[in-house]
């Protein structure tokens, strides 16, 4: 699949993601949180809880509730984006939620809230996959239990072929954006968006190019937890 | 933080009666897993205030649909680009779980899916909505309204939002002496394609069409696909905290180009009759 | 009354309404609701309830509170409408409740809600009036508990005579508009407004004339209600 | 939905004796039912930062109420028609069941009831207050501030607003070249009529003007009537839950006129000692 | 320290106020008020407690809390100003919160809440000092148990000299301005601001001449709390 | 009525220890009352979407700072003047007492504060924010998010602000034949001075600089104070329910300028290392 037939404006091959790097526990104050630059992409991910539920009304007497939050900085964008949460956020917080929520083991934390908050302090193409990797691990660097992590990563059409990962030069001229975010050990796609042009043939196409992209993102996401416990113990080792 | 939604309570009796046909590869009105209800369409129902309008019902889901279309300046980074707005409004009258207020995340999503699925398919091209480039363009607003909510609100708002644009009207203009002239005639919209949305939702391990409002309500996973005259597949949407795997994907992507092809023409057809 | 001396803009008489029609029961999920139409206006009116006060301290303990909302769509005024409740509507929908109540034996109903949902598809002059006919009709058809329907319509001047019911046409040249609603069997006027110019002779003509219109009105919601049940009743009789 | 609002507390032994004052058809402070209270009205109390100003007292109830004059374009419908507008706001310190926030829908029927009295009267002629069509228009504020709230705040608010107009004055302008140029000399506002509002309140059978916050609580309906110095009825909005006959309406609409008389007169003695 | 150098616009001495009048009682219905005309600053202020706390989360068991609102009216400033509360009203309702607060035996009322409302009818230079006077006045005058009073006054600098309470044409050249509030039988200070531009030697100059002028204001505070209290014992004297 | 917040719970342990270190002259982490924590200042930290940012770190206290430059009509009464605003934002990952929602009383109080303490020392010269006067001006906004609270948010969000601004850039523009066009080359902004923010606490008669959040929680008072390259007092704002004597505030204001040189000189190295 990685055979290129024209070549793409950043030179990578049509499987290759941008640059990605995440670092988890980031945040003193959060139970959990991730740092990930994806392109040119930096997010920040924090998790609280599980805590007590405000409004009351809210709990749920046989498992967490989860609430999510995805909100871009003013600077974050091309020009300054004003500070109220845009109707755009508001849905990408829900996805976001949605995509994340099965991986999680809501019955452990019956009568308790689980809450997600992600900052974009410099976007690019890709925001909302990013964000749920920061947020996947985020919540594992909290010790909530999960049934696997969650790794997202989009595929797309652009110059008329179906690339992975399309970043924001190729999104210019580009025919088709499809943002996935699975669980990998459970084949189990929980974002699923799509936005342009694709045949029948390029949806497939796109769909088995995510999963790559995902697999990618999930090994990442791992070694920046392995790292984190790592540096941790050294730490302690020190002591 | 958006508000997470109050939900609609099933009863037990209605859970147990929707999983026991749904084994049997039925639903609980009788329908098979992969057919719609009966999907009513007219148009032009609201001529006197509106530029187009449609009333869709699926089952006992209503919706009305209405388009106005002004005129406006266009924005500093499209002077040559008429503006082109679709918005879903959840009415109080709908259900006794719709509470009057600003748009829930719930309703937000549906607005912006259905402008989604008409803007990315290329339905309308903007570039023909420019009056005089740099000061005058089209702004046309589609506002569909949920008069009666029974589930599969994602298509229903798409099917009248659709019905309305195709059936509308607008002024025309001409420019003499670089000043903006409204002329007597009237034009249609200049619509390039009609993209047909179909939602899937998964029950268990079953998969159904249409979901009513019990049904969407258990479901697991939502799925919305749009596909458009050409077979190709123009937005998508999953909703609701759960997943498909790749083949199921897969598999209803190939469903949802047929199914649409249906749609497509009774619209075209509610269209014709409307008019 | 109704010899004209000017003829009107659309041929009526001094005391003649436009087109008007009600029917009973067009919602399924509410307890009870009507489509009007009267002249251009389609209005449509669901009541919920008895049930359930939100919030709580709200409830009070001998009788059923009254919540009442009127709201226009965006697409039923000639420019479109932004979508939040402006002030006229919010004034709209206090006076639309308080012409309706003292209709409801709310008694009857202690610690409970009674929800009045009013949604204007399409306007046209008189649509506070329009949408109380429809308001009255839903809460009869939800069974809920009333002393009288209440019936409403407007009489103003134009063209210097007093008339029924100004249509949009009379009203850009109109010298004054006066809603009113009223309980037929109780001599009872519960809405009353008036906007223009009007000497003391004139008010008190548009006054007997409103009279006349309501109770037109007032057979057309009878007529409404029985059409539904005898419907009802004839669908039961086929089973 | 606007909020309902809180109410007033009515003790028991107030509310026995302004019941049985009202069968002997006396009121509770000693008036007779047609009686207004004490009307106190000073105009120019506030020079400093606005165009006209007016206190008003009645009995225990006190607004104050400040003029703005401004520029502003005028409304693409009416270019050639200034601006008028009037708001009234509760202040948290008239009233212990008062919470500052958005108001509330009692204080926006005020408001927009104060508004309409004025503007449907034709006092102001807004096609005097243009400066230059379709390009500057005179835009002008009435903001009254309910200070101690003892009820019938509609007419306290409207002879505030009203004597503030009076007595109010704004910039001149002249257009030179098509350029617009202020000057020195000031003028007073176009005024044409001065509307005078009453009101009334219906406890039991009887009806009673000027009702105080807790006549104006118990009572089962309102009305307000503001008639113009030609004997004319240019507004009208009854208020509460409750209803009056035909015979009460038409009594009540001969009364208006005769009170609105004397308060009118009040009116313009208090502008010219203020002047 | 009242000698001048260079006169200032108003002819008033370095030390020297405004006009000022302070009158409490002004408000029926509060449970203590104070009118202060402070320059052409008009403000009112009530005070309504101790009171039930809404909403109860914000009780506290063993002290009042205090809640302050500064608002200012649409008419009281230059330009309209539009109805709601802007960041800067909301800034000096917390300063003046907290200037105000330490005058305040909060244990003495456990479980209620205290509310100030503050009314710019007319603004001026230094309404946020004129109404602290107004509404530790209105605070007395409610009855509510005081360790002192709080007296509030500006310094400044203006035409390149330390002066008592800028003004607004001192102002358009002014180069400093410092409102100070203080309790001034317990020499503290609990309002302290400066935009400006001072030195060291400008900058303890202002603070002494601030110091004198609380002393003032708080001679005239006490000036009309007693008067208050004389006029209504004759009153009493007279029944 | 602005909300009041849910304050930090500081336990038992905590506050004895706090009480128990200061009675000895020492602070809970063993600095003396007079230190600040370290300070990490890195500048140019988001190269790709504005035109300046800065992350600075005070002992746990962590804040992003971005600056983004852009184009604007200039306000009618201030025709030739460019346009500042610096606003801080408290992010909900950056502590647990923090909900997210719009601005609460002391984020607002936050914001404030700083950009006075940017304005009143004339940092910026507006003036030379104007491009062509009436016409375009200069936007700058400053916006600072807070990422970790640990106490001193005043002088956090100051120095990240600051630093950001000191190495910003924007575009160059000329006017030719009466328009605007922008060049390729891009200049420094307009920086005067450099004010340095200084920020201590009270806690029963000891008073502090640089309070952690424990610290800045117990303090009965809390006062800020800015001063410039010259010495000079630009800004000043005393928070918390609680007081200082005169001779204090003397006595800090000598503090201040002292520490505030060798904050300045480490705020300068950071944008040298940045640039």
């Amino acid at each position: 699949m990685s055979e290129n037939n024209i070549e793409r404006i950043s030179g990578r091959a049509t499987d290759e993601l941008r640059n990605v790097s995440i670092k988890a526990g980031v945040i003193k104050n959060a139970d959990g949180s991730a740092l990930i630059e994806f392109g040119k992409n930096k997010i920040m991910a924090a998790v609280f809880g599980p805590k007590e539920v405000h409004p009351k009304h809210m709990m749920v007497s046989d498992r967490a509730i989860i609430k999510c939050r995805y909100h871009m900085m003013p600077f974050s964008t091309d020009t300054r984006k004003r500070p109220n949460l845009s109707r755009r956020e508001i849905e990408i917080s829900k996805v976001i939620r949605e995509a994340v929520q099965p991986a999680i083991i809501m019955e452990n934390y019956p009568r308790t809230a689980i809450e997600i908050y992600i900052e974009i302090l410099q976007s690019d193409g890709g925001s909302r996959c990013a964000a749920i990797n920061a947020a996947s691990t985020a919540l594992a660097d909290a010790g909530i239990n999960m049934r696997d992590l969650v790794s997202a990563c989009a595929a797309g059409k652009a110059n008329g072929q179906v690339v992975l990962d399309v970043d924001d030069q190729e999104d210019k001229t580009g025919e088709a954006d499809m943002p996935i975010a699975m669980l990998p050990n459970m084949d189990l796609i929980t974002l699923f968006q799509l936005d342009g042009n694709l045949s029948k043939e390029e949806f497939d196409q796109a769909l088995e190019l995510a999963k790559i992209g995902c697999n990618k993102l999930y090994n990442l996401q791992k070694d920046a937890l392995s790292e984190k416990y790592f540096n941790e113990n050294n730490g302690k080792e020190e002591e | 933080m958006p508000a997470v939604k109050k939900h609609r309570i099933v009863d037990s009796i209605t859970l147990d009666s929707i999983m026991s046909s749904l084994s049997d590869s039925k639903r609980i009105d009788g329908r098979g897993l992969l057919d719609y209800r009966d999907i009513e369409i007219e148009t032009n129902i609201l001529k006197d205030k509106t530029n187009g309008s449609a009333k869709v019902k699926i089952g006992d889901t209503e919706v009305w649909a209405g388009v106005k279309v002004e005129t406006a300046n266009p924005f500093p980074d499209t002077p040559a680009e008429g503006v082109m707005t679709c918005n879903a409004e959840m009415l109080p009258i709908c259900s006794q779980y719709i509470e009057p207020g600003p748009p829930d995340e719930d309703t937000i999503e549906l607005s912006r899916v259905s402008d989604r699925g008409i803007r990315e398919s290329g339905m309308i091209d903007v570039s023909e909505l420019c009056i005089k480039e740099g000061e005058l363009v089209y702004s046309v607003y589609i506002d569909v309204a949920v008069i009666n909510e029974d589930g599969n609100l994602f298509d229903a708002v798409a099917y009248a939002g659709t019905a309305a644009l195709l059936g509308a009207d607008m002024s025309k203009f001409t420019i003499e002496d670089d000043e903006v002239k409204m002329l007597e005639e009237r034009q249609k919209l200049p619509i390039k394609s009609l993209p047909i949305s179909t939602t899937f939702a998964k029950i268990g391990d079953k998969i159904i069409i249409d979901p009513n409002a019990d049904e969407q309500e258990i479901a697991s996973a939502r799925l919305t696909l749009v596909t458009d005259e050409n077979g190709k597949y123009v937005s998508a949407q999953k909703g609701k905290p759960g997943g498909f795997t790749f083949d199921e994907l897969k598999e209803l992507s190939t469903i949802s180009k047929d199914k649409g092809e249906e749609i497509r023409n009774k619209i075209k057809e509610a269209v014709e009759n409307g008019a």
